[in-house]
């Protein structure tokens, strides 16, 4: 089972990397912003197959903090992307 | 017992395995920005929900089969909101063909 | 070829074609989005590597707040004059010859490892016990060199009061100039109600499960840091101005109780940061939970930037 | 070649395109971001010789990964720094970028 299951996370770490080349040909702002949306899932699933097939329950704990973190910086870049304002100019 | 455990988790783990490569097709293949993220997120959330299923029957303790769970509904809760916020800054900057 | 070097291949690959496109891409902000996806992976590699202990930290500094950082100063850089001076040929082939060379001086100690590897792991294993940690880094960073993780608070205090003395004079003490949403987003306003709790649940899981397995301070200070950020940027609170009181308590208040707790090593062990048999794990807890609040707060702060404006009355 | 051969010539790698960025580009923010790419495979590399210390039960040698811990945050502490310098710099002079004529790379160095 263990093999059955890295297989799987190769499988969807190609279909990761598939993705992303498809989000780099494109030359717009906002379709990048998906690149990031596109390793909040798919790196948490390869994160979790990683966990369950080497027995290693912490990794659980990396794929937490990545998918926390992707949806921190897309928040960051559609700020960045719809026109920020700085805090400071209302002055 | 544990055959019919095995069979539900490489059923669900290559089903969701192939949504991913659903997912990254509509990616290559949709017209235009807001298409594409739908592709993305709505196919790629229901194939990691099929991973995580696939997964709990493998788990050695129930602490880590709650973990698991924990992790799919933040993932999905987090990435429709997130999905929705880029919507937003599509539409406000309009998409590209 | 067994499946593991297949998604070790897979993952390297990847890994080098997006940093180099970090590096390579036209605009600043793909760049920022690049090293965003760059550090995201890494964070893989080093489960790869056996260090969850580091991925975590990878996943939660370089993709998340270097990423915040580095578009803060994107979205300011639109507003000044880019030069277009773009290196001519001849230099950027010299660079290219330079770099090779570094890369392959860094190579041949790779492929040509010493005969007898230096490892300190069995001695750190010996050690372990009379602390009653149960994770090794933890051990390594609390026990065995905690100078070198106390003078680290000290760096981050340090590099925090570098940036707020970068403030215009008459900004001093003042809020910082973090970039929030012009408008305020219902959308946003929900994932910043959302998250923030699950995170700060999380925040705290980190720094208490460190003493036994990966995680710590660091990791868990590093994700209050950004769920406060993400409150601030969403509009919900505004940043709290660097002349307060209470934020400058929590900065030193890690610091200061390993530091108190080092020179009680003196009096009650027998050296500067050690502990008294038997308290070890309780005086790392209180330690560790004191430096979450701190590294978290200056991580936040860091992020924000220098001050802007006036402190309001 | 074994995994963590692989890894460590990646880390090499990463230092090459790195230093590569950090030479060729003239923006001071991209310069920033060239130098924590050059930085993290730095890490790797201490990655690497963790991993290959392996003993005791353990994966990796904890104290070389206990060092990149520290080196992450502290990177990050310099990159806060460096781009603050940068934005004042901005402020100072309304210029994106560093000419080779003028005697502002000391922004760099952090």
């Amino acid at each position: 089972m263990p093999s059955l299951l890295l297989g799987a996370s190769v499988f969807v770490l190609l279909t990761v990397a598939l993705g992303l080349f498809a989000i780099l040909r494109r030359s717009a702002d906002v379709d990048r912003l998906m690149a990031v949306q596109l390793l909040g899932t798919g790196g948490v699933a390869i994160l979790l197959l990683l966990a369950v097939a080497t027995e290693t329950p912490p990794v659980m704990d990396v794929a937490v903090m990545l998918a926390l973190f992707a949806a921190f910086a897309a928040v960051a870049f559609v700020r960045d992307a719809s026109g920020a304002s700085s805090e400071a100019r209302g002055e | 017992m544990s055959l019919v455990m095995d069979i539900l988790t490489i059923c669900a783990v290559s089903a969701g395995a192939l949504f991913f490569l659903a997912g990254t097709v509509g990616l290559l293949r949709f017209p235009d920005t807001l298409t594409r993220l739908h592709a993305l997120t709505k196919v790629d959330n229901l194939g990691l929900g099929l991973i995580v299923l696939g997964l709990l029957p493998q788990t050695s303790s129930l602490l880590f089969a709650v973990k698991l769970v924990i992790v799919w509904l933040l993932v999905q809760l987090s990435g429709a909101v997130v999905t929705q916020l880029i919507a937003g800054a599509v539409r406000h900057h309009g998409a590209d063909g | 070829m067994s499946i593991a070097s297949v998604f070790d291949i897979a993952l390297v690959a990847l890994i080098l074609t997006i940093g180099a496109s970090a590096i390579l891409v036209r605009t600043a902000f793909a760049a920022v989005v690049m090293f965003v996806v760059y550090g995201l992976l890494l964070s893989m590699a080093w489960v790869r590597l056996h260090a969850v202990d580091v991925a975590l930290t990878e996943a939660a500094i370089g993709g998340g707040m270097t990423g915040l950082l580095l578009l803060g100063a994107v979205a300011r850089s639109r507003s000044v004059n880019v030069d277009s001076v773009r290196v001519g040929y001849p230099l950027r082939l010299a660079a290219g010859a330079l770099c090779a060379l570094v890369v392959a001086g860094l190579a041949i100690p790779i492929l040509h490892p010493p005969e007898a590897i230096p490892t300190l792991a069995p001695t750190v294993m010996e050690n372990l016990p009379p602390s009653g940690l149960g994770n090794p880094v933890a051990g390594v960073l609390f026990v065995f060199r905690a100078l070198d993780t106390l003078l680290e608070k000290v760096v981050l205090l340090l590099a925090l009061l570098g940036v707020w003395s970068l403030a215009p004079d008459h900004a001093w003490g003042g809020t910082p100039g973090l970039q929030v949403y012009a408008r305020p987003d219902p959308t946003l306003i929900f994932l910043a109600q959302l998250l923030p709790p699950v995170g700060i649940v999380f925040g705290i899981y980190m720094c208490w499960v460190g003493a036994k397995g990966p995680g710590g301070a660091f990791q868990g200070g590093t994700v209050l840091a950004a769920m406060w950020l993400l409150v601030i940027v969403a509009g919900l609170q505004r940043a709290p101005a660097i002349g307060r009181l209470w934020l400058r308590g929590l900065l030193v208040t890690g610091p200061v109780l390993f530091l108190v707790i080092g020179l009680a090593g003196w009096v009650f062990a027998d050296a500067f940061l050690a502990y008294p048999a038997g308290y070890a794990k309780p005086l790392i807890v209180a330690v560790e939970a004191a430096l979450t609040l701190s590294i978290a707060v200056a991580l936040g702060m860091l992020a924000a930037g220098p001050p802007v404006r006036a402190q309001q009355q | 070649m074994n995994a963590t051969t692989l890894f460590g010539l990646c880390g090499a790698a990463l230092v090459g395109i790195g230093l590569y960025g950090l030479i060729t580009n003239p923006e001071p923010l991209r310069k920033i971001l060239a130098f924590n790419l050059l930085g993290s495979g730095v890490f790797l590399l201490f990655g690497v010789i963790a991993r290959r210390g392996a003993a005791a039960g353990l994966g990796g040698d904890p104290v070389p990964q206990a060092m990149v811990i520290t080196a992450i945050v502290v990177a990050f502490a310099a990159t806060a720094m460096a781009i603050a310098l940068v934005q004042r710099l901005w402020d100072e002079t309304d210029r994106a970028s560093i000419g080779s004529d003028s005697s502002e790379t000391a922004e760099e160095k952090s």
